[in-house]
């Protein structure tokens, strides 16, 4: 037998956890055969704590999925203003890896970094540019005389090397690491 | 080698126990004499620590290079204690032989200490879940590092990931022969033929196909779903190359991203 | 003025949303200048509801400088089952071993981490970077220009500690050898 506390607190856990709406049979099936009720009248305490009230920001949601905690609707406007103030630098993948490119071919222009990743970099060099990770270093005498870009003193600052003959070109990450990264972190999720 | 004193326990030849490396050997074989680290006998441990290399032999154990350059320097270490102590200029003894050793040990055996209470912390943290990575309203969140966290493992991984993607996208003209072979195509043949967790023989699939473009894009389909965490790979004793399906569920965009 | 309720239930929803911990001082600023006060009481009403009790699953954890809602520990074994992970490995001792190295000697290079522990670290040096839990911060000037490791925030969220040095002291040992009392052992090259 599930105690009834341990139930409730298993069932919230679920329901925090979850990034999708959740079905009502599947969370009572969690517990023994025979608890069927009682995991029953367990989940309805738990909803019960998140029934729209006015000091609560998150509310159960009953929708055509299935059960989910959501943020009550009329407070996404401090949300927003939250995350816009407080939120931490961040950087996207393909900004990651347009600034890896750069690093290791500067210099280069925006068609060839186009080139390599296959996707239009306008809108990643604005933000790169303004980190200050990279900087525009003169025009390229070829046809459209597209902008050439390079790594900044910042961008060496940012990862601890002293000039950019430190960075590890890719021979030295594979001796080090071993040559199939991403087959190997799969290996590691057995 | 004095069977008395110098011997390992009896109970290490029933079931031979697996370090962390020489020096935790080591360590082991300090508690073993029962003496302090800073009394330790280098003629016993010299002895002991090869018998224990001998016992790995007997069991077909591989031994690991450091085993042995550490086996060297214990015997080296053991010739130095033999000889009379010179004295430095001042009439002090020199240095004591051991000092070095001591002193990796206690510096071992304090880090050691300290990554069992990281241990018992792991075994506990390991079951905190937050929640799982949902939108935020009215955002599109793509997958984002911390900057301040990006270091040069993340920028060399990226890297690699263009020129992997450009080779991928950019093949060589004789995969583009008359016969060609889809990724997306193999990479569901792949995800199908491990359905239900059934282990999944990478080489000898391999060797089955007909031809080279067949065999690069087999091997592309396996790279993506490697890369998509949907397989896990595992290298049996005989070098076989095993997959297994992992518990990621394929996303539909993801399937669509697979290059046709 | 931000109405009482209202703050508790905006506070409770950005907890309840953030992925990473949030700064305490921060999530008070959000409201006017001049209801700080009230903020902090507000927050403090909030976090009074996820105190470990024994029907939540959910409580609140101050970790790597902020606030954040994560599961009892102890419900583990529930929302693997529901959610059907198999696999959240667990770190092996060698693992902990090399980052407990890094941890409590960092920065610290490759080379030096083979000297303390007796054994090449490659392999499990790469399990760290890709599990997060630390990261490489450049390289060390000296022959070969080996990379220097450090633990990241990662690390302090997963061990749940609040800085660097909220982790358990290292022991000091009494024994001392010969007449040298300084045990700390020099990091030069092995």
């Amino acid at each position: 037998m599930t105690d009834r506390a341990e139930m409730e607190a298993a069932l919230e856990a679920i329901l925090f956890v979850a990034a999708e709406p959740l079905d009502r049979a599947k969370l009572v099936e969690l517990f023994d055969e025979g608890e069927g009720e009682a995991a029953v009248a367990a989940l309805e305490s738990v909803l019960e704590r998140y029934r729209q009230q006015p000091g609560r920001g998150i509310h159960a949601e009953d929708v055509a999925g299935g059960l989910r905690l959501v943020t009550r609707p009329d407070l996404h406007g401090y949300l927003r203003r939250f995350f816009e103030i407080t939120g931490r630098s961040k950087l996207s993948m393909a900004a990651l890896e347009t600034l890896a490119i750069i690093a290791y071919r500067q210099p280069i222009t925006g068609p060839e970094i186009h080139e390599l990743r296959g996707v239009q970099p306008a809108g990643v060099l604005k933000t790169l540019l303004d980190r200050r990770l990279i900087k525009i270093s003169g025009r390229r005498q070829v046809v459209g005389k597209p902008f050439v870009y390079r790594t900044t003193r910042e961008f060496l600052m940012h990862f601890g090397l002293q000039e950019l003959k430190d960075l590890p070109p890719l021979e030295e990450f594979e001796e080090t690491f071993g040559s199939e990264p991403d087959l190997q972190m799969s290996l590691e999720e057995g | 080698m004095t069977p008395a004193a110098g011997s390992l326990p009896e109970s290490w030849r029933v079931h031979l126990p697996i370090f962390e490396g020489p020096l935790d050997l080591l360590l082991q074989l300090v508690r073993v004499n029962k003496v302090e680290i800073a009394q330790i006998e280098v003629a016993v441990v010299c002895d002991q620590f090869h018998e224990y290399l001998g016992l790995m032999e007997e069991m077909n154990l591989d031994i690991a290079a450091e085993y042995i350059y550490e086996a060297a320097l214990l015997i080296h270490l053991k010739s130095k204690m033999l000889l009379p102590r010179p004295r430095t200029e001042d009439g002090e003894p020199a240095e004591d032989p051991r000092e070095e050793l001591v002193k990796r040990l206690l510096e071992y055996r304090r880090l050691k200490d300290a990554s069992h209470s990281l241990a018992e912390l792991h075994s506990l943290r390991v079951g905190v879940w937050t929640r799982r990575p949902q939108r935020l309203p009215d955002a599109e969140q793509p997958a984002t590092l911390d900057l301040e966290e990006v270091s040069l493992f993340d920028l060399l991984k990226a890297f690699r990931e263009v020129l992997v993607r450009y080779d991928h996208d950019h093949p060589e003209p004789y995969h583009m022969s008359r016969e060609t072979y889809s990724v997306r195509e193999q990479f569901e043949r792949l995800l199908a033929a491990l359905e239900g967790g059934r282990p999944f023989d990478l080489l000898a699939d391999l060797r089955r196909r007909r031809s080279r473009g067949e065999i690069v894009a087999a091997f592309l389909a396996v790279l993506e779903a490697a890369r998509m965490h949907l397989v896990r790979m595992h290298q049996s004793e005989g070098g076989e190359l095993v997959l297994y399906r992992t518990t990621r569920e394929l996303r539909s965009h993801e399937l669509e991203a697979v290059q046709i």
